[in-house]
């Protein structure tokens, strides 16, 4: 039993949060948020070259052949520095669905790009209101063409490749889609981040290709989303540290009443409970990134357990933070906002955590792990 | 025990009904108030200012305050009543909230027969409006912590320093200020009260961009600014009694909007979302969640009611008032939040995307942490339970007895 | 517009906490709770005698004629007493039951004998683990017999009358069953508050007869239920008023680190919260306590309201309490486990807070009181 | 990273198995755990101590401990291996905890030599029980601030007081007690600590009564006990410092505990009970419930093996791990309710009454509460994290530097 990562993997992670810490500041998050710009192409162009976007990807497809446990502690930092590029629609969804289900001649067509940053990829499979089941979806996939819409696809605006999950005969089936070919429409949605931008994609016959094997759709879907949940989890959990270092930080300066606001012993057990939570959720990851890098099939529960506890924990620090900021933190200027805008949706982009708590149920019945747990 | 209106209230009410379906139009009850909002235009204070004029030219404002003060000299009862049916309409944003609920009471209570005189009328007619300018950035739960000076020079008074969160300061031609006089004296002790013209030289409001984009609130900046002492409301180093009275009426103020509308909406959304592959309102866990929406904003609607039955039975209101904004903020925030997750990947657009959707709750989830902030934080409520209503030992105070000047306001300090 | 109850009313109320101050003490409680004795007959004797059980019974059937503003707050004095006595059963269901829906002859022979306190009532209509619906019963009637099986019924081993849920044909009736009859089994359970005993009923052709309209008995039980969850709403409050009584009393007195440990903030907010949750209860109480004195139809949805505030208020007040005693609030000899123990019953008498958000959200939808909110 | 057993490890946890197969019986895996248990009668305190004897004659008792101190000289590894194995068979109540967990470690690291020859070795093979004397009626949370008192008396100390929450007191054999040498020194300072011999004269133990009916603890008078000063662990006015360590392994093993167990009974109850016309299990807000105590039991678990990591790697725990207990303590005390409210008005029953219906969840409502306050309750532990983790700043000391004399106790005291 060894519960921890090994030295050069923390290495890894210590480097990224340099590099971050330096190149991808608030100011740079604040920049795209006020901005049109989509993403930030200077930090997506750093990060690329930094052999992050193929972490996972083996050499010969233009990835740097690390693997999983290394992913989730880079992904950990782009959620600290709350990164305004598409990391996560491209790494975590994109790039992990060709490496999963992709064939050899995909993969050489596909995951170079993807590893360069020259392409950015994304995956949706939602188009209607609410959690809806992975099967009710319409959009349907015939003779090599896509039809109908997906709405909300994050980064949808600026990625030129999609995973699309469709109806596909009597089945469904994960399909390619290059964005720039035609029959493709885009819109750019009001995001309630706008740092991480979103859109509309419309297909109208569109050419599309299967990915993996036509009519396991929903099945690979589903893993695909477990996996991705893992490395979304780490990305939350960073923010969610860092809105508890900022707080502590900011309470320890500031006076009320002739002494520290973090002295005030309601503050204090607070943060301890936004500790805790960190703590129970990054310990759920480091169990869930086991799984996901050996490919044990505990990873089915553990994606929920992270996912759960990364969005609750998240969610809660960005709304203590800006409470304990008082006043400043509900200013445009501080940068709680940030925080607070990235937690709410990082904690819906695959599915709310209620839909997790579900998920996760459906599996303890079916695994009888319940029964064991 | 009666919940329904007496034949004269109904009366009452059917007047007031009358009226208002004259002269405005009825808006849609669904929405949940967003009561720290926008950034009001000319457009829109001109359109206050007519409506203001109209109300009070045919009998319609400050309905309690004494005729002399251009008020009806009615009761609670029909100030209450007339308030129910005019949030039923259309009307243009109240921006005298913060006049006509908190500042002329002050007036009327504090002010010297001259002061009521030449303010309140005046007040209550609209045609001017008014701002608060207590908080600052370094004084924000604890008030008394305020450091803008006001120096006596002759007849005058000279105020410098900054302040903070004061609504609609960038629009309004009056204010109420409280300032330090004595820096020598314990913290509570050393203020004073002062109403101050918002065009006098020196004068400078900056709206503050709220974290939803919307500036309702403003920095002030005093540089050198005269005030003639007939303009001292309270005596020399009693503004903090003075100013207990505004924020007493305050709390009670944000407290009754705190747990506004929204329900139904919420519901409707419920009913349009999907969750386990049904419609989310035939989902259990949505409407346990919803429940206890509804027996929280009911259980603060009605104890609103009781307080008011006591303020009608002439009771002051108490220190558990507190509750309305306590409980209500935080609940604002939790039904946002709980909306934007019934819309899932929805829920993270701003708004629009996707079929019956719209930025009611996004706007609410970023509006609700200055409910929470704003007028008393989460934290100063709690307290002012604990220890106004359940007689709790007070913070140990390493301030207490200091004067203002050995008080530590930052680690520097140390 | 008047919330608030009348000087009289106030009167009984001083009163009855008077009496019951002197009666009704915790030591009482405990020696129900310690005991054989299912419940305290002294104080039973001596409330009758008050007149409390007939409160809102005509003076014709044995009562006092007051009404059911003038109980709720007798209620809420049982509740602060923690009473050892079977108060809820016999007066806000069995009496209640005979007032709503009995016939004048029924009233004639069963109300006189319950506003004595020489019968003692209660009410029956569960059979199964968990909240099933009112129509999962297996119980039946025909023929002027009843048979089948009622667990738990609180006061089962000491009332003398029960009103019965039971099938009627396609239909369901409320019953009355004499319990001295024949063809009547009971067998006491270990009660988690043993302060109020519960029993298991067995009806082998007992003799019963129908209380109000045969076929409707759903119908009525419900509304039975609503009415009495007003009643037992306030005595839930009592206890939780009193618990936030007692522990703030012993957290001023109980020194730490120098200081009382009421002192400290983290406890100051929970009894804050305390405080804000009972009174958001007893709002919730005054409204449902006027619809159900009224007549007025809000009732349904108010009886909801103060059944889950007051049963959530109890419940917390009861936890906080224990916790801010310390050590000591774990021992057997404080009386910290006496409102554990009955908030946690009370909670579950009329079926689990739950399942009246349930009910609530089932009424919104029906009437559109939802949209309307 | 790994979750699974070396080569090595997984032969020595087959050792472990086969031993216990060989001595003990399988337990039922669902049962929630409930420390704070039953009263330990004569005929279980004789199996525990032949339990003990057993492992202690074939190799298996105190495994991390030196082989001259009865331990088998293993690593840490071995030791959880071994308590994972174990902790599969129902075996008699773990008398040792406090002895083994705490007391052998504090001897051996401030005691000596002398000490640890005469009492380690015993300690290992369990013929005699130890017992904890900290917490006193008026210093529970400060444990600080005790009163029991040891005066010099020539070669020998006597004390006077009262201690309470000894686990075990009535039927130990040995304590180790702090105990207040010099009420003029400032409270942590003047504490001295002592083995005491729990037969001598002057020795009361009465168990205390919890609120489950049941008699873990106790509380123990002292009346003039005279005790050798040979037997002081420590030097005088150094009691603080050895009980911290005493302390330190507590939260460890309590926390640990904290969140065992339970979770699959309570997926059965959901089957078997009724909601809304169906198994509750089927219910979605049943289904949110159980995945939120499963999530958070999961975290608390896998960060024991992070702490467990920590230590293998011979780092000593730090105080993180108080979240076990500050988290896990409170959550048993929601899973019991939640499973009484899933047993509807059957939940207000002590045990049984209907079908499928036991005590397990009535049992760890009335139990849990203890779980929140001894050995440390939920407030000192978040004080903890606060503090000791995040490094804010303590509390106001109103008793900082002063005499323990001086400092106030009671309101009496103003």
């Amino acid at each position: 039993m060894n519960l921890e990562f090994s030295e050069d993997q923390k290495f890894i992670q210590k480097n990224a949060r340099e590099y971050l810490t330096e190149h991808s500041t608030l100011e740079v998050c604040r920049r795209v948020l006020e901005s049109d710009e989509p993403y930030a192409q200077d930090v997506w162009k750093g990060v690329a070259e930094m052999g992050w976007l193929g972490t996972a990807v083996p050499e010969e497809y233009g990835g740097t052949g690390l693997g999983h446990l290394e992913l989730v502690l880079i992904a950990q930092e782009v959620g600290r520095a709350l990164a305004p590029i598409p990391f996560s629609s491209s790494v975590y969804l994109a790039t992990e669905a060709l490496l999963q289900f992709g064939s050899d001649e995909q993969k050489k067509q596909w995951l170079p790009g993807l590893c360069s940053g020259e392409r950015i990829g994304t995956f949706a499979a939602i188009e209607k209101l609410g959690d809806p089941e992975l099967d009710e979806v319409d959009a349907s996939f015939a003779g090599g063409k896509l039809s109908g819409e997906k709405v909300p696809v994050i980064d949808g605006d600026v990625a030129n490749l999609a995973v699309i999950l469709a109806k596909d005969g009597d089945g469904h089936s994960l399909v390619l889609v290059d964005l720039a070919g035609s029959g493709v429409g885009r819109a750019p949605l009001e995001s309630f981040d706008p740092s991480r931008s979103q859109a509309r994609l419309t297909f109208d016959g569109a050419d599309a290709e299967v990915l993996g094997e036509a009519g396991k759709g929903l099945v690979q879907a589903e893993a695909l989303l477990d996996r991705a949940a893992v490395m979304m989890g780490f990305e939350q959990i960073g923010g969610a540290e860092r809105a508890l270092d900022v707080t502590r930080e900011y309470t320890m300066g500031r006076y009320a009443f002739g002494r520290p606001i973090a002295s005030f012993q309601a503050l204090k057990h607070r943060m301890a409970d936004m500790y805790a939570k960190n703590q129970i959720a990054l310990s759920n990851g480091y169990y869930a990134a086991w799984a996901l890098s050996t490919g044990n099939e505990e990873l089915a529960l553990a994606a929920c357990n992270v996912r759960v506890a990364a969005s609750d924990a998240f969610v809660l620090a960005a709304e203590e933070m800006i409470q304990m900021h008082g006043g400043v933190g509900y200013t445009w200027e501080f940068d709680c906002h940030l925080f607070y805008r990235r937690a709410k949706l990082l904690g819906l982009a695959l599915g709310s955590a209620s839909a997790w708590r579900e998920k996760l149920i459906r599996r303890l019945e079916s695994t009888h792990a319940g029964a064991a747990a | 025990m009666n919940f329904e209106d007496t034949p004269e209230e109904a009366e009452f009410r059917a007047r007031c009904r009358a009226w208002l379906e004259k002269n405005a139009k009825l808006r849609d009850a669904n929405s949940p108030s967003n009561p720290l909002g926008e950034r009001e235009t000319d457009e829109v204070i001109a359109q206050a200012k007519a409506w203001q004029a109209k109300k009070f030219d045919e009998g319609w404002a400050c309905l309690t305050w004494p005729k002399e003060f251009g008020g009806q000299g009615l009761g609670r009862m029909e100030a209450v009543i007339w308030g129910q049916e005019e949030a039923k309409f259309e009307t243009p944003p109240n921006v005298y909230q913060i006049g006509h609920g908190m500042l002329g009471p002050t007036i009327m209570a504090h002010g010297t027969q001259e002061q009521k005189d030449k303010y309140v009328r005046d007040m209550a007619r609209g045609q001017e409006i008014w701002c608060q300018l207590f908080s600052e950035p370094a004084a924000g739960s604890d008030l008394a912590g305020l450091r803008t000076t006001a120096v006596r020079d002759g007849d005058d008074w000279i105020i410098n320093g900054q302040k903070i969160w004061s609504t609609g300061a960038h629009f309004c031609d009056w204010g109420m200020i409280v300032t330090r006089t004595d820096p020598d004296a314990p913290k509570h002790k050393g203020l004073t009260y002062f109403i101050v013209d918002m065009r006098s030289e020196g004068v400078e409001a900056r709206p503050i961009k709220q974290i939803s984009g919307a500036s309702g609130f403003n920095e002030v900046f005093f540089t050198d600014v005269r005030v003639p002492d007939s303009n001292r409301l309270g005596g020399v180093g009693e503004g903090w009694q003075v100013a207990l009275t505004t924020l007493m009426n305050e709390r009670v103020a944000i407290g009754a909007g705190g747990a506004g509308g929204g329900f139904g909406r919420l519901m409707a959304l419920a009913k349009r979302s999907r969750r386990n592959g049904k419609p989310a309102l035939e989902d259990s866990a949505v409407r346990q969640q919803l429940a206890d929406f509804y027996v929280t904003s009911k259980g603060l609607q009605y104890t609103g009611y009781r307080t008011l039955t006591a303020i009608l039975r002439g009771d002051t209101p108490g220190p558990e008032g507190a509750i309305g904004k306590a409980v209500g903020a935080p609940m604002m925030q939790q039904m946002a939040s709980f909306a934007q997750d019934l819309q899932g990947s929805a829920g993270g657009l701003l708004s629009e995307g996707v079929e019956g959707g719209d930025s009611t709750w996004q706007d609410l989830y970023l509006g609700s942490p200055g409910m929470r902030i704003a007028g008393g934080t989460d934290e100063v409520l709690r307290n002012i339970i604990a220890e106004r209503v359940l007689g709790l030992p007070p913070e140990i105070r390493v301030d207490k007895g200091k004067s203002f000047r050995d008080i530590p306001t930052g680690p520097q300090d140390d």
